[in-house]
C-alpha cells in the first residue's frame, strides 16, 4: 500500500526551537509567573487559574505520550492519583520528612510508568487506550477499596507538616502563592520537554513512534526510548498530583479515574496534541470554558459538548495547530 | 451452576449487542464512538414512552428506526467530514455528543429514574434446573444470537458484506474498485446505530432508564471490542460471552476482585496477543 | 569454513502455517560479492532475506555473519555487528523529514555521515520534507539510504531498483560496485531488474520454490535453460 | 439589611442527579416561601447553585467557589465523601455547612469538624431504627446485599450485628460494587444460602435495578425484602409494583400526621402537585434549622450562624428538634415502614416509629 | 471520441501545487505511456483523476464530458479500473474476495474470476490465502487482476512492473497489446524501458508537473526516448 494516499498526510510539526530560545522563552515565562499576584487581585480568579494550571500539567503529559509516542492513554490519571497519594498518605502519616515523602511521590509513579511503559509500548491504538484505562481502574479500585490506606471512597482529608524545604507549607493553600509554584512547575516543565524532543533518545522515540520495525533494522533497541517518554509523562502526571494533593490537603479515588484521564485527553487534543504547549493552552481554555458553563446549572454538559464538536470540525488540528497554519499561511505570502 | 452460566450469557449477550455497533462504526469511519452508549441510552429511552403504555413491540421497532435515522445523520454530518482526521480528534467529537445527549433527553424525560416493564408476551419464569428463571432473559440470548448469526451471515455472503470488510480494512483502495464507501457507511452507522437503539430497549427491564445509564456499560462494550480484536466480529462474539461469564462467576468466587477481572483479562490477552483474538489491527 | 566468508545461511527453513516457503537453503556470500538472487516470484527471496536478517526466526536454520553465528541476535543487534537491509515494500518513517531519519539511523553505528548518502542518491533536495510527503520512487531510495547509513559490511537489498527510473537504477549499480570494490562491502542482491543483475552480480544464486535451482557466474545463469524457462524469460 | 445568601453544591448531572434534583425544588420552595413572607428576620434570601457531579473533589472546587463568590452558606451535597471533603475547610474559608444528605457517621463524629451540622439521619441512627423492627420479625435466616462502598458496608456490618444480637443467623453477605447492571449472581446466591429475608444497602440506580431484577427472577414474592435507603419515594415511585410490600427504613414521610408537616405537605403539594419526597423533606428541615439560627442571630454572618446554630431547640416539619452541641447532630425521630397502597398510589408507610432520643448516636466527636 | 482526458490540470497537495497545466487525452483501443523522472507527479495524475488531490484550475473530461465532482469512485464507475503504485491489495481479504472487489461495479464482458485465474494461475493455487501472505510480484498480479475483473474500458496501471519477474513481464507486454487489439485503453505509468516500448504507442512525458514532450513511439529511437525522460 502506498503510504502517500492512504491516510491524509502526518500534521507538519513546526521546527523545535534550539536550546537557547526555549531557555530564554522559559525565562521571560518565569518572570511572568512570578508578577502574577501583583498583576492580578481577585483570589477567586488565582484559585482557579492554580487549579487550571493543574489541569495543564496533567494534560501536557497526556499529549506528550502522543506527541511522542504515539500512544493514547486513558490512564494517565493513575500516576497523578499515585503522586498525590504517596505525598498525602506519607505526609499524613508523618512517616517520612515531607521533603523525603515529596521526593518519594514523583519518584514512584515514575519509575512504574518506565516498568509498565516497557510493556505497553508494543501495544498501539485503541488497545493501547484500554490498557492504560484498565491500569489506571486498577489502581482506583485500589484506592477506592482500601479503607486503611486513604478511607477508601470517601478521601481522605490531610493537613501539610509545618515546614517543607523551611518553608510555612500553610503558604502553599493560598492561591497567591501557589499560583506562582504551579506556573513555574508548568514552565519549566515545558522547557524540559523541548529539550528533550530535541535529544537523541527524544528523536529515537519519535523513530520508534513511526515505525517500530525499522527502528530495530536501523539498529535501535526499541523498548527503552519509549519507556523514558512513559517515565516522563508520568513524572508530569505526579507533579500535578502532588501540587494538587498539597493544595487541597485532600485525596479522593477520583484522582485516578479514567474519566480525569479522559478530560486530559480533550483538554490536549482541543490544545494540538502535536505542539508541546498545546496540551497546556487546551486546558487552561477548557477549564475555563467548564467553569463558565457551570453558571447554567445542569445545561453545562451541552454548552461543554456544543463547544467541543464546533472546536474539533473548526479546528481538528487544534487551538494551537490552528493558529501554527494561519502563521504560516502569513508567512508564506510575499 | 446452570443457572449462572445461563446469567452470564444473558449479559455477554447485552455486552455483544451494543459491541458490535462498536465495531461496524469503528471498521468503517475509524471512529472510536464514546457516544456510543449515550445511544443506547437514548434508544432506550426513545422506546420507553411507548413501552411504558403497554406498546412495548412497538417501542421496540420506533426505538430501532429512529436510532438508525439519528446514526445516518451523525454519519453524513459528522463522521464524514472528520474522515481525513486523526481517531483521537473524533474521541473529541463523540465525547461532546455524549454530553450534549444527555442533556437533551435530561430535558426531554427528566432526571428521575424511570423503569421499564417487561412486555406481556414475555412475563413471568420458567423452571430451569429446580429453580425459577426470568423468560425475559432468555429473550435476551435468543435476540443477541439472531443478531449474531445474522450479521455473520451478512458480512460472509453478501456482496455488501463484502464491500463492508474491505472498506473497514482499507477504504481508500475499497473506493478505487467503484464503491462509494460514504454511501456504505451511512448504512453501516446506520445499523451500528440502531442496534444500540435495540439493546437499548432490551436492556431497559433488567436496567434503570438514567441520563448516564449507558457510561455503565460503555467500559465492558469497549473491553470486548478490544479483547476480541478490533473490527472482528466473531472475536467480539466470543469476547462478550467470555466478559459475560467472568462478570457472574467473578462476582460470585472472587467477589473481591470481581470488577477487576475483566480489566486483568484484557491486559493478560493483550501482552499476550496486541492486537486481540482474531484481530489485525490496533 | 572459509573466514572470507561474510554471511552465510545454512539449511534455512520456514513455515507460515502448512505452506514452506523455505526448504533447507544453503546460501554462503564471500566479502566484498555481489550476489545476485532471483527467481519467480513466491520463490522465497524476501523470506530467505528476512531470515538472514532477523526479521523472522528460521525453523530450523542457521545464520552466521563472519563465521559467528548471530542465529538468536536480534535485527538491531545485526546491525551494530554491521548486517543492514532494505525492504521490498517501503519501510520508512512517514513523519520524519529524510535528513532527520538518516541522522537517527547514523546514531546506531558509528556517526556516520549522512550527507554522502543523500547525495549520491539524490535525497539532498528532499533532506527537510517528511518522508509521507515524497513520491514513491523517492521513498524507495530513502529505504536504501537508511541500510546504506554508517557504510555497513553486508547489504541485503530486496528489490532495491524497484521503482526507480532507469538512469537511476543505473546511477544505484554504480554506487554498489563502488561499495563492493572499494570498501569490500559485502552484497546479497534480489532484483528483478536484469540489466542491474547482469551488469554488477560476481555470481547469481537462483531460488525456484524455496529451493536452489542453480548456482553460478552471470554467463552461466543466462545459459542455464531451466532458469530462462522459469524466470528469465526473453530477459535472458 | 444585608440579604442570606446560600450556596448549593450538589449533584446536577452525575450518579445521583435524580436527589440533587430533589434537594434543588425544596431550595426553591424553601426560599420562595421565606421571601414570600417577607424574608428572614427581614432578609431577603439568595442563593446559587453549582454541580459537583457527586465528585468529592469538583465538591471542593465548586464550594471553594461559591464561598469566594459570596454565598458562605452551603448546602446540597449528596455523597458522603463530597461532605467529608469539605467539611475540614470550613473554618478555613469562614462559611458554614449544613448537611441535608450525607450518610456517614464520620462527619459529625471521628471526623467532625467546626462549622459542620448535619439536620440528616446519619446512619447510626438507620442502624438503630432496626433492631426493634428485626425483632418482630418471624424470619431466621437473613442475608444482606449492601453497595461495596463505605456507606454499604458500615451498614451491613451494623445490621449483621442486630441479627446476631435479636438471636438470628446471617447466611449471606454480598457486596456489589456501585453501579452493577446485572444482579443475577447476587440473587442466585441470596436463593442458593436459602434465606429467608434479605436486607438492601443500595441507593438510587443500584437500589432500581436491584429491585426490578429480583422481582423477575421471583425473590421478592418468595422472600421477605427489606431496606436501607431502598424504599425512597423516588425509587417506589420508579419501581411501581415491583417495589409492593418491601419493608424499609424512612427517614422523613409526607404521611407524617401532625399539623407542621400537614400544612407543609399542603403547600409543597400545591406547588409542585405531588406530595415531598423524603430527601425533599430532610433538605427543607435544613432551611428552617438555618432560618431559625439566622433570626435569632440577627445577622447574616457566619460566625455569628455558627454560633446560634448549636445547643438549640428547633420548630420544624418533624416536631421539637434539638441540633445537639457536642457534635451539631440534629436530633431526630426515625421511622420503619412498607410499601403499601395509599389513595390509588404506592408509597411508603410509616409502621413503627423510634424516638430521637432512642436513635441518638452516641457522642463520638472530638473538635470543640 | 476520447475515454479519457486532462485539460490543463492544475492539482494541489495541501498548499503545494504538483501538476502544473496537465493536458493530454487517451482514445479507445490506443496504448499510451506516462514517463516521467521519480517524483514529477505521475502518480498524481492518478490520484487527481480518483478525487484525491484538489484540482485548482482546468478540468478532467470522461467520455468528452467534463467531470466537475471527482470522487474516488467516479473513475471505476465510469468504466477506468486503475491498478495503484503499491499494488493496494487489501490484506485482510482473502485472494478471491480481492478479485470480487474488482468487479463491483458489475460490468459484463470478458474477464470473470475463471479467466482472471487462467491468466494468473497462482491466483487460482492461493485463492483462499489472505492478501497479506502473498509475495510482492503475487500482490502486483493480484492487482492486475483485480483491475481486469472491472472488465473497464480504459486501464491505468501504476508502474505493475515492479516486482515482477521477467517471465511475467513477458506475458503482461502480450496481454496489455491483446486488451488494446480488442479496444481497451491502456495508459501505461511506466519506468522500464523495455516494456513501455513493447507496449505503447504513443507516450508523454512529464516534467516539473507539465507535459514537457509527446508523440508516437515508434518515430524515436530508444537513446532520444531515454534522454526525453530524464528532462
Ligand atoms: N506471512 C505469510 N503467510 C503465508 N505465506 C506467506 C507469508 N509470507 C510469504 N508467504 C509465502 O511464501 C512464499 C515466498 O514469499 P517471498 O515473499 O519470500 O517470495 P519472493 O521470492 O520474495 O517473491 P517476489 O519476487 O514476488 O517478491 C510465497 O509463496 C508467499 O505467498
Ligand atoms: N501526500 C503528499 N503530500 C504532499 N506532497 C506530496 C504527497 N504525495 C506526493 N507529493 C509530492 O508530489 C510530487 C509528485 O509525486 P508523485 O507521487 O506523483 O510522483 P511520481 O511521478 O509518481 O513519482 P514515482 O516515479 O516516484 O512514483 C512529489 O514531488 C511529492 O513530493
Ligand atoms: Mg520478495
Ligand atoms: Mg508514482
Amino acid at each position: 500500500m502506498t503510504s502517500v494516499v492512504d491516510k491524509a498526510a502526518p500534521a507538519k510539526r513546526p521546527a523545535m526551537p534550539g536550546t537557547a530560545r526555549i531557555l530564554g522563552f522559559a525565562a521571560l515565562a518565569l518572570a511572568l509567573g512570578v508578577a502574577m499576584p501583583w498583576l492580578v487581585s481577585s483570589k477567586l480568579t488565582l484559585s482557579l487559574t492554580t487549579q487550571a494550571i493543574v489541569d495543564a500539567l496533567l494534560a501536557t503529559s497526556v499529549g506528550f505520550l502522543v506527541l511522542q509516542n504515539g500512544r493514547v492513554s486513558f490512564g494517565q490519571a493513575a500516576f497523578f492519583g499515585l503522586g498525590g497519594y504517596a505525598f498525602g498518605v506519607l505526609v499524613a502519616r508523618q512517616l517520612v520528612a515531607p521533603e523525603l515523602a515529596l521526593l518519594l511521590a514523583l519518584a514512584l509513579p515514575t519509575l512504574v510508568a518506565f516498568l509498565l511503559g516497557l510493556v505497553f509500548a508494543r501495544i498501539a491504538g485503541v488497545a493501547h487506550a484500554m490498557l492504560t484505562l484498565a491500569v489506571g481502574q486498577a489502581f482506583y479500585e485500589i484506592a477506592f477499596r482500601w479503607r486503611e490506606l486513604a478511607k477508601g471512597d470517601d478521601g481522605m482529608s490531610f493537613d501539610l507538616p509545618p515546614r517543607i524545604f523551611g518553608f510555612a507549607s500553610s503558604s502553599l493553600q493560598d492561591p497567591a502563592v501557589m499560583v506562582v509554584v504551579a506556573w513555574s512547575a508548568l514552565v519549566l516543565a515545558l522547557a524540559g520537554l523541548a529539550l528533550f524532543v530535541n535529544s537523541r533518545i527524544g528523536q529515537i522515540a519519535a523513530a520508534v513512534r513511526d515505525n517500530e520495525e525499522r527502528a530495530r533494522f536501523i539498529g535501535h533497541d526499541t523498548a527503552i526510548p519509549p519507556a523514558v517518554v512513559y517515565a516522563i509523562a508520568a513524572f508530569l502526571a505526579a507533579l500535578a498530583g502532588v501540587l494538587q494533593a498539597t493544595y487541597n490537603g485532600y485525596i479522593a479515588p477520583q484522582m485516578f479515574h479514567w474519566s480525569l484521564s479522559g478530560t486530559a485527553l480533550i483538554m490536549a487534543v482541543v490544545g494540538g496534541a502535536q505542539f508541546i504547549v498545546g496540551p497546556a493552552i487546551g486546558a487552561v481554555c477548557f477549564f475555563f470554558l467548564k467553569d463558565f458553563a457551570g453558571r447554567f446549572a445542569e445545561f453545562w454538559p451541552a454548552i461543554v459538548g456544543t463547544v467541543l464538536v464546533a472546536v474539533t470540525l473548526l479546528m481538528p488540528q487544534g487551538m494551537v495547530g490552528l493558529a501554527f497554519r494561519l502563521w504560516a499561511a502569513r508567512r508564506s505570502k510575499p | 451452576m446452570a443457572i449462572q452460566l445461563l446469567n452470564g450469557v444473558v449479559y455477554g449477550g447485552l455486552l455483544y449487542l451494543l459491541a458490535v455497533g462498536l465495531v461496524l462504526i469503528f471498521g468503517l469511519r475509524e471512529v472510536v464512538n464514546f457516544a456510543h452508549g449515550a445511544l443506547f441510552m437514548l434508544g432506550s429511552y426513545v422506546g420507553y414512552t411507548l413501552a411504558a403504555s403497554g406498546q412495548w413491540w412497538l417501542g421496540l421497532l420506533v426505538s430501532v428506526v429512529f436510532m438508525a435515522a439519528v446514526g445516518c445523520v451523525l454519519d453524513a454530518l459528522v463522521f464524514r467530514s472528520l474522515r481525513k482526521h486523526d481517531h483521537i480528534v473524533t474521541v473529541l467529537i463523540t465525547f461532546g455528543l455524549l454530553l450534549i445527549l444527555e442533556t437533551v433527553v435530561t430535558v426531554t424525560w427528566g432526571k428521575a429514574y424511570l423503569s421499564y416493564p417487561v412486555p406481556k408476551l414475555l412475563a413471568g419464569t420458567v423452571e430451569i434446573a429446580g429453580s425459577p428463571f426470568p423468560i425475559y432473559r432468555l429473550f435476551i440470548i435468543a435476540v443477541s444470537l439472531l443478531v449474531a448469526a445474522g450479521l455473520a451471515a451478512w458480512l460472509r455472503f453478501t456482496r455488501m458484506g463484502l464491500y463492508v470488510r474491505a472498506a473497514s480494512t482499507n477504504a481508500h483502495v475499497t473506493s478505487i474498485q467503484g464503491i462509494d464507501v460514504d454511501r456504505l457507511s451511512l448504512v453501516v452507522v446506520g445499523l451500528g446505530t440502531a442496534l444500540a437503539g435495540l439493546s437499548g430497549v432490551v436492556a431497559g427491564p433488567l436496567l434503570t432508564l438514567s441520563p448516564t445509564m449507558g457510561n455503565y456499560i460503555l467500559i465492558d462494550s469497549f473491553i470486548v471490542v478490544v479483547i476480541g480484536g478490533l473490527g472482528s466480529f466473531g472475536g467480539a462474539f466470543i469476547a462478550a460471552l467470555l466478559i459475560g461469564q467472568i462478570h457472574n462467576l467473578g462476582a460470585i468466587y472472587l467477589p473481591w476482585a470481581a470488577t477487576m477481572l475483566p480489566f486483568l483479562l484484557m491486559i493478560g490477552i493483550l501482552i499476550w496477543r496486541p492486537t486481540g483474538f482474531a484481530g489485525s489491527r490496533t | 569454513m572459509s573466514a572470507s566468508i561474510a554471511i552465510q545461511g545454512l539449511g534455512v527453513e520456514r513455515r507460515y502455517g502448512g505452506f514452506r516457503a523455505l526448504k533447507g537453503v544453503d546460501i554462503a556470500v564471500k566479502r566484498g560479492e555481489i550476489r545476485g538472487l532471483i527467481g519467480p516470484n513466491g520463490a522465497g527471496k524476501s523470506t530467505l532475506i528476512d531470515v538472514l536478517s532477523g526479521r523472522v526466526r528460521g525453523q530450523p536454520g542457521k545464520v552466521l555473519l563472519d563465521g559467528k553465528d548471530i542465529s538468536a541476535l536480534k535485527p538491531q543487534e545485526r546491525r551494530r555487528l554491521g548486517l543492514a537491509r532494505s525492504f521490498q515494500r517501503t519501510n520508512i518513517f512517514p513523519a520524519l523529514s529524510v535528513e532527520q531519519q538518516l541522522r537517527i539511523a547514523s546514531w546506531a553505528v558509528t556517526d556516520a555521515g549522512i550527507e554522502e548518502v543523500m547525495a549520491e542518491l539524490n535525497l539532498t533536495a528532499l533532506a527537510r520534507t517528511p518522508a509521507a510527503e515524497i513520491s514513491y520512487g523517492d521513498q524507495r531510495r530513502l529505504d536504501l539510504a537508511l541500510a546504506l547509513v554508517g557504510r555497513p559490511s553486508v547489504l541485503l537489498l530486496d528489490e532495491p531498483a524497484a521503482g526507480l527510473t532507469v538512469e537511476e537504477s543505473h546511477g544505484l549499480a554504480t554506487i554498489l560496485r563502488d561499495l563492493a570494490n572499494r570498501w569490500n562491502v559485502t552484497v546479497l542482491l534480489v532484483e528483478h531488474d536484469m540489466q542491474v543483475v547482469f551488469s554488477i552480480c560476481d555470481g547469481i544464486t537462483v531460488l525456484h520454490l524455496g529451493q536452489t535451482l542453480a548456482e553460478g557466474g552471470v554467463a552461466e545463469i543466462r545459459a542455464d535453460k531451466r532458469v530462462v524457462t522459469a524466470y528469465l524469460g526473453t530477459e535472458a | 439589611a444585608d440579604p442570606l445568601k446560600i450556596g448549593v453544591a450538589t449533584d446536577l448531572s452525575g450518579t445521583y442527579a435524580s436527589l440533587g434534583d430533589e434537594v434543588m425544588r425544596a431550595t426553591r420552595f424553601a426560599i420562595d416561601e421565606a421571601n414570600a413572607a417577607g424574608g428572614v428576620d427581614g432578609r431577603k434570601v439568595e442563593f446559587k447553585s453549582y454541580d459537583t457531579e457527586a465528585k468529592p473533589d469538583l465538591a471542593r472546587r465548586q464550594v471553594e467557589k461559591l464561598v469566594m463568590e459570596g454565598y458562605p452558606v452551603v448546602t446540597g451535597m449528596i455523597a458522603s465523601g463530597e461532605g467529608l471533603a469539605i467539611a475540614p475547610l470550613m473554618e478555613r474559608w469562614g462559611s458554614i455547612y449544613i448537611s441535608v444528605v450525607n450518610k456517614a457517621d464520620e462527619l459529625t463524629g471521628a471526623n467532625c469538624a467546626k462549622r459542620v451540622f448535619r439536620v440528616n439521619t446519619q446512619s447510626a441512627m438507620d442502624a438503630a431504627t432496626v433492631k426493634p423492627w428485626l425483632k418482630e420479625r418471624k424470619e431466621k435466616k437473613w442475608a444482606v446485599v449492601a453497595i461495596d462502598i463505605a456507606w454499604g458496608r458500615g451498614s451491613a456490618t451494623l445490621f449483621s450485628e442486630a441479627v446476631k444480637s435479636t438471636g438470628k443467623e446471617m447466611v449471606a453477605e454480598l457486596f456489589p460494587p456501585a453501579n452493577t447492571n446485572d444482579f443475577a449472581p447476587y440473587i442466585e446466591q441470596i436463593k442458593k444460602a436459602g434465606a429467608e429475608g434479605v436486607w438492601v444497602v443500595l441507593a438510587g440506580r443500584d437500589a432500581i435495578n436491584f429491585a426490578q431484577q429480583s422481582k423477575q427472577f421471583g425473590l421478592t414474592d418468595a422472600i421477605t425484602v427489606a431496606g436501607v435507603s431502598f424504599t425512597t419515594d423516588g425509587t417506589v415511585k420508579t419501581l411501581g409494583d415491583a417495589a409492593k410490600g418491601v419493608f424499609g427504613i424512612i427517614n422523613y414521610s409526607s404521611t407524617l400526621d401532625t399539623p407542621e408537616n400537614n400544612s407543609f405537605v399542603k403547600a409543597w403539594t400545591e406547588k409542585y402537585k405531588v406530595p415531598p419526597t423524603n430527601f425533599e423533606g430532610e433538605a427543607y428541615l435544613g432551611y428552617q434549622v438555618l432560618f431559625q439560627a439566622v433570626k435569632d442571630a440577627k445577622s447574616v454572618k457566619t460566625d455569628d450562624i455558627a454560633k446560634a446554630l448549636p445547643g438549640k431547640t428547633y420548630d420544624t416539619i418533624m416536631g421539637k428538634l434539638v441540633m445537639r452541641a457536642e457534635d451539631r447532630q440534629l436530633l431526630k425521630p426515625n421511622y420503619f415502614g412498607v410499601v403499601e397502597m395509599v389513595n390509588g398510589e404506592l408509597r411508603p408507610v410509616v409502621k413503627t416509629t423510634v424516638s430521637a432520643a432512642d436513635v441518638a448516636p452516641a457522642v463520638a466527636c472530638k473538635v470543640n | 471520441m476520447s475515454l479519457l482526458s486532462f485539460h490543463d490540470v492544475h492539482a494541489l497537495y495541501g498548499q503545494a501545487r504538483i501538476l502544473n497545466g496537465v493536458s493530454f487525452d487517451i482514445g479507445a483501443g490506443e496504448r499510451v505511456a506516462l514517463v516521467g523522472r521519480n517524483g514529477v507527479g505521475k502518480t498524481t495524475v492518478v490520484n487527481t483523476l480518483c478525487g484525491v488531490t484538489r484540482i485548482e484550475r482546468g478540468h478532467v473530461a470522461i467520455r468528452g464530458k467534463a467531470m466537475r465532482d471527482l470522487q474516488r469512485y467516479t473513475a471505476a464507475q465510469n468504466g477506468i479500473s486503475v491498478v495503484l503504485q503499491g499494488r493496494g491489495i487489501i490484506t485482510n481479504l482473502t485472494v478471491e474476495e480481492n478479485l470480487l472487489l474488482g468487479a463491483a461495479t458489475g460490468r459484463r464482458g470478458p474477464w470473470s474470476l475463471a479467466s482472471v485465474k487462467q491468466l494468473f494461475p497462482i491466483l487460482e493455487e492461493r485463492k483462499a490465502s489472505l492478501g497479506l501472505a502473498l509475495s510482492g510480484g503475487q500482490q502486483q498480479m493480484l492487482a492486475i487482476g483485480r483491475a481486469l475483473m472491472a472488465n473497464p474500458d480504459l486501464l491505468i496501471l501504476d508502474e505493475p512492473s515492479e516486482g515482477l519477474a521477467p517471465v511475467i513481464v513477458d506475458e503482461l507486454a502480450e496481454l496489455l497489446v491483446r486488451l488494446g487489439n480488442d479496444g481497451m485503453g491502456i495508459l501505461l505509468i511506466e519506468q522500464s524501458v523495455g516494456l513501455i516500448r513493447r507496449v505503447a504507442e504513443r507516450f508523454y512525458v512529464l516534467s516539473k508537473g507539465a507535459v514537457a514532450a509527446s508523440g508516437p513511439l515508434a518515430d524515436i529511437g530508444a537513446e532520444e526516448f531515454q534522454q526525453h525522460i530524464a528532462i
